[in-house]
């Protein structure tokens, strides 16, 4: 591995560590669930795709990579319809958001 | 190195994710939580792959990445219809808060 | 027959490429039978829904990929900011918006894009309007002005 | 590295389990007990029991999870709180747990290359493998060949136990169709 690679992997490495914590610290300390959404996204998105990455420079061109890519694509495509689900389901039962302004709320939640 | 780093990051992260799922205090922050912990023992498994120097285990994260998708789903689906066969709308709106 | 042929072609990559194996025959046999059997099954059930999704790459799509990396990095480190901030001046808004895309997956792509970027969250979808939790006042105004609703409905989506 | 990943894992598990254990809340126990079979997992790629964290994956936080919430489809969601305390289950699991660590003092050491299990049959085995089976995995080939059958009964074991569930759960799906529409529980 050279070492321009090696620096590059250690670069994505830990950007994507900062990010995932700072997801981590958000879930934490966000108000309430709809907040906490965003701050999961934080993690599912950059955090895990510069992690990923920075793991695709150790890896090199080997089929290690090409799995690699798998498994960002696949988390990318799911991770949305699954934040989507979680979030619908809290909206459907009336989870009433922290600090929106009523008039943006339906009738029924008001 | 870094890499040992980012993975001393991730657990402490894991960590994290762990309270608030016990925490609580809705049942969607636990979802929510689960979920993103699954997320991040993907990634803690293919580091793992890469620290002891045998990146195959990158299959069974590709496959936890799978599993965790399908997991959230069916929670899901249950919370909305109650029942994990064929959604009934009248039932959707049966499951309070907490 | 062309698209059994394509997602069989694309089944075969994928197993050489997850599995590895290259050489071995009775492994390469056990391959191309699972490869049958998954056309078989998918032929199957096109038959029962009839509703096919194909993936197509071109370069409008790769390049609305690209804008949409960037937006996700901008509205990451936005989000981050707002979480690492002592004070975490939150504005959290519902608000409406409306989905101008004429087909039903040009709609679902617009929808996880939203979801996809941290800071906004498609929370309901009626009809053509979606619901959309967003974490501050500029995230929403970022959305309703319609940038990338104008931009998903410009990739044309059948 | 690999002391420090372990023992986080055993932890997360320790937190986890504890946490189910205190909680009232069935669905909230369901939740926990997909994140233990998922951490669980990782500690044993960790082991580099990389089959078995694969069985534990799709079994234990896929299959088992989905089942847990078929099940509380038909009970209530919280548990019943015992008033008194009884002393014979804690009895009895203190000295089941008693039996078997005392069972575990005869069995050789963990990773121990010379345990008699490791001595008699497994040399053959891998000696074997390449030429008798020619599939590339060990463990598979012992698994799917030279204990076929083993796993064959193993298979109908889970099949039938399988069908079991569905036979129960499917009932009841049509018992509710002819009731009509279900009373919603309000006791979330």
């Amino acid at each position: 591995m050279s070492l321009l690679a090696a620096i590059l992997a250690g670069m994505f490495l830990a950007a994507g560590a900062i990010f995932v914590l700072i997801g981590s610290f958000g879930l934490w300390r966000l108000p309430d669930f709809y907040t906490r959404l965003h701050a999961a996204g934080i993690t599912d998105t950059l955090g895990l795709s510069l992690m990923l990455v920075g793991m695709m420079f150790l890896g090199g061109w080997t089929l290690v990579t090409v799995k690699l890519v798998f498994i960002m694509l696949l988390i990318l495509l799911t991770s949305p319809t699954a934040t989507h689900a979680v979030a619908n389901a809290a909206y459907t039962v009336g989870l009433r958001p922290f600090g929106v302004p009523p008039e943006d709320l339906a009738e029924k939640d008001r | 190195m870094m890499l040992a780093a980012a993975t001393v990051g991730l657990l402490v992260a894991m960590l994290i994710v762990l309270a608030r799922a016990i925490a609580g205090p809705s049942l969607y922050d636990r979802v929510l939580a689960v979920n993103s912990f699954g997320t991040k023992i993907v990634l803690l498994l293919a580091a793992m792959g890469f620290l002891s120097g045998r990146p195959d285990f990158l299959d069974i994260a590709l496959l936890y990445a799978l599993i965790n998708f399908i997991g959230t789903l069916a929670v899901l689906k249950f919370f909305r219809y109650r029942h994990l066969g064929v959604a009934s709308p009248s039932d959707g709106k049966a499951e309070t808060t907490r | 027959m062309l698209h059994a042929l394509v997602m069989g072609t694309s089944l075969a990559v994928f197993w050489l490429l997850l599995s590895g194996y290259f050489t071995s025959s009775l492994l390469l046999s056990l391959g191309a039978l699972s490869v049958v059997v998954t056309v078989y099954l998918a032929l199957r059930a096109d038959k029962h829904d009839g509703e096919r999704v194909a993936l197509r790459v071109d370069p409008p799509l790769v390049r609305y990929w690209i804008w949409l990396v960037i937006e996700i990095v901008k509205a990451n480190i936005d989000v981050a900011k707002l979480i690492l901030s002592p004070t975490m001046a939150l504005s959290p808004r519902m608000v409406r918006v409306k989905a101008t895309q004429p087909t039903d997956v040009g709609v679902v792509i617009y929808a996880n894009s939203i979801t996809l970027t941290p800071g906004t969250v498609t929370v309901d979808i009626d009809d053509d309007e979606f619901v959309v939790h967003a974490i501050t006042q500029a995230m929403a105004d970022g959305l309703t002005d319609g940038d990338m609703g104008d931009r998903v409905t410009a990739l044309g989506a059948r | 590295m690999e002391l420090l990943i372990n023992t986080v894992l055993l932890g997360l598990l320790g937190i986890t389990a504890i946490a189910i254990l205190m909680t009232r809340h069935l669905f909230v126990a369901t939740m926990l007990s997909g994140g233990y079979s998922l951490t669980s997992a990782a500690l044993l790629v960790s082991l580099d029991a990389v089959d078995v964290a694969f069985t534990e994956a799709a079994v234990g936080a896929g299959v088992s999870t989905v089942l847990m919430l078929g099940t509380l489809t038909l009970t209530r969601r919280r548990e019943k709180v015992q008033k008194e305390f009884r002393w014979s289950p804690l009895l009895v699991v203190t000295v089941t747990g008693a039996l078997l660590i005392y069972g575990t003092v005869d069995m050789p050491a963990f990773g121990d290359p010379n345990a008699p299990a490791l001595l008699h049959i497994v040399p053959e085995y891998i000696a074997g493998t390449r030429d008798d089976i020619q599939i590339p995995n060990i463990v598979t080939a012992i698994l799917a060949s030279y204990r076929g059958y083993d796993t064959l009964g193993e298979t109908a074991v889970i099949f039938t136990a399988g069908v079991g569930v569905l036979l129960l759960l499917g009932r009841r799906r049509e018992e509710d169709e002819e009731a009509g529409t279900r009373r919603p529980e309000r006791d979330a």
